[in-house]
């Protein structure tokens, strides 16, 4: 295939047609223009090419044509490369204006060969287009089976649960010993009865060894000791917040 | 073996690439007319008899298919742990201890009904087999375990399965609540 | 010429039955651990060339395809895929002859930037995918071809790529720094 027809949309004897949409950026148009040039790239004149840009942009302007600013701004730098490259040599000047141009020239040797790659690489025998795969396949089937899993304890434990949930139930709320208010009440008046003296309201309580059941007595002994003072048989007395509390018949 | 000619090698691309079984006529409208298309699909023919492939003509007209002997190689099975559900592990602890049972009997012990697909999973996984039917009004169908059950759980035989009272001593009879626990300790200590 | 073994005969149903090209791995997966896929493989390989269809090997994976050179009998009436923009041709061939590399990098070779949806083409094809990122400052995402492009051009691997040996020993494919280097040292060199 001649790289010509792939790549020169805009060459035709010689002259480039000033449409500029049809570029991608001041590096395309430059490949192209340096194609024109008909030599191996590695041996452009990058002068002529210089030249060839600025005459193209001229044009393009002289036609009063929109031009994008990075054009512009490449024929800006080019003019200035150009000025370098006529000038006498400045040996001071770094980069020196040939360091610039190589690298403009090997930007372009890049670009040029990605295009050609990409071009060579459309050109293959394409699947699809050249070559084709079957259009209906059966097509291969993945058949999912279920591996199950269960342990032996799973089982048991499932058993366990299940006679567990057969078994009746009984709802047995176990007994706890308390004393009762009337019972404290019977305990309060009988023993209030000896004493006439302040007697601890511990004194009064059943001896026992059983916590719980002491608790429950001194909360009931409490409660009888304040109703009997409600009816005014018996006297309170407590010095401070939390102090031994005593009681007296009144 | 000669190389395959023009015609053949058209045919068989043409088949090859199709949508859809091609006739004769449609053959040669790809191919071309200078070609002996009915020639090549007989010597395709003969040439893929044996092979993976076969060219086949059904109602006139052709196509390539895979040969049917190998169809079991075109469905790859794939294995997937899955846990039981809670519902089918107690239905088959059930059918275990009580073998054989009705559908029936594993609900009236479960206190659940079982759903049909319980059953299912337990027969697909080749624990649980059909053993008959019960002579009782209805004939209802009866469940055992297979003899994969009791390899995939390690039991030499179903009497290697707990006992009720060994349940009960690992703590695995459920306790309903704690005071029914209380109970049982109370009931047993006054005995 | 020998009746076809089973190992030939699986491999090859089962590589015309499948809808994309497959692995060794994931053949040997359908036809069972037991046969020698690969030298059925290239035996069929050998035993397709110069028929009608053809066996490949495209990034590690098979698949069955009509000949090249009859493309001229199956392209009538099949519908011209899409064209690709300049943009995209160029910037997939950019990122399959470097890989992997970042649009930065892509954008520096061809000196424009990347219109949002090139890259988009790219991948939606199947063509590209992303990388992971490259480990330098602002961890710039880089992309690289795929299995499926190395199918659909038709190329057994990366060094299949047209030229691409060329163009490394003609340093065409480092960077313009690196190449700008090596040129003023040539040039030191020659004084």
């Amino acid at each position: 295939m001649d790289e010509g027809d792939l790549f020169s949309p805009a060459s035709n004897e010689g002259r480039l047609t000033l449409d500029l949409d049809g570029w991608e950026g001041p590096l395309d148009l430059l490949l192209n223009l340096a194609r024109s040039q008909k030599v191996d790239l590695a041996r452009i004149s990058i002068l002529a090419l210089v030249e060839q840009y600025l005459t193209f942009i001229a044009e393009a302007k002289e036609l009063k044509l929109e031009i994008a600013a990075d054009y512009l701004v490449m024929a800006a730098w080019l003019a200035y490369l150009k000025s370098c490259l006529l000038l006498p040599k400045d040996p001071q000047q770094d980069p020196s204006p040939e360091e610039l141009a190589l690298r403009l020239q090997l930007r372009l040797q890049r670009l040029d060969a990605m295009r050609e790659a990409g071009a060579r690489l459309m050109a293959r025998d394409r699947l699809g287009r050249d070559v084709f795969a079957r259009a209906a396949p059966e097509g291969l089937r993945v058949v999912r089976k279920a591996a199950w899993q269960a342990e032996l304890y799973d089982l048991i434990a499932a058993y366990g649960a299940v006679r567990a949930r057969a078994e009746p139930a009984f709802h047995v709320v176990s007994r706890r010993p308390v004393m009762t208010l009337d019972e404290a009440l019977h305990r309060v008046e009988q023993l209030l009865g000896a004493s006439i003296e302040w007697t601890a309201i511990e004194a009064f309580l059943p001896a026992t060894q059983d916590g719980e059941y002491r608790k429950s007595a001194l909360a009931s002994s409490f409660l009888a000791a304040l109703e009997l003072a409600k009816q005014g048989r018996l006297e309170l007395d407590q010095k401070a917040p939390f102090a031994p509390l005593f009681v007296r018949a009144a | 073996m000669t190389p395959p000619d023009d015609a053949l090698r058209a045919v068989e691309a043409t088949l090859f690439a199709a949508e859809a079984p091609m006739s004769v006529d449609e053959i040669v409208a790809y191919v071309g007319e200078g070609l002996d298309v009915k020639a090549a699909l007989a010597a395709l023919q003969n040439h893929y008899a044996g092979r993976g492939i076969e060219l086949v003509e059904r109602g006139k007209r052709w196509h390539f298919q895979t040969a049917p002997d190998l169809a079991h190689l075109l469905r790859k099975e794939r294995e997937e742990a899955r846990k039981l559900s809670r519902a089918a592990v107690e239905t088959l602890a059930i059918i275990a201890y009580h073998e054989p049972v009705s559908r029936a009997e594993v609900e009236a012990i479960r206190g659940v009904q079982i759903s049909k697909g319980t059953l299912d999973v337990l027969m697909e996984a080749g624990w649980v087999r059909p053993a008959g039917r019960r002579e009782v009004p209805g004939r209802p169908l009866i469940y055992a375990t297979t003899a994969a059950f009791l390899t995939h759980f390690g039991l030499g035989s179903r009497r290697d399965l707990p006992g009720i009272e060994d349940l009960k001593a690992a703590g695995l009879l459920d306790p309903v609540d704690f005071a029914f626990e209380q109970q049982l300790e109370l009931g047993a200590a006054d005995e």
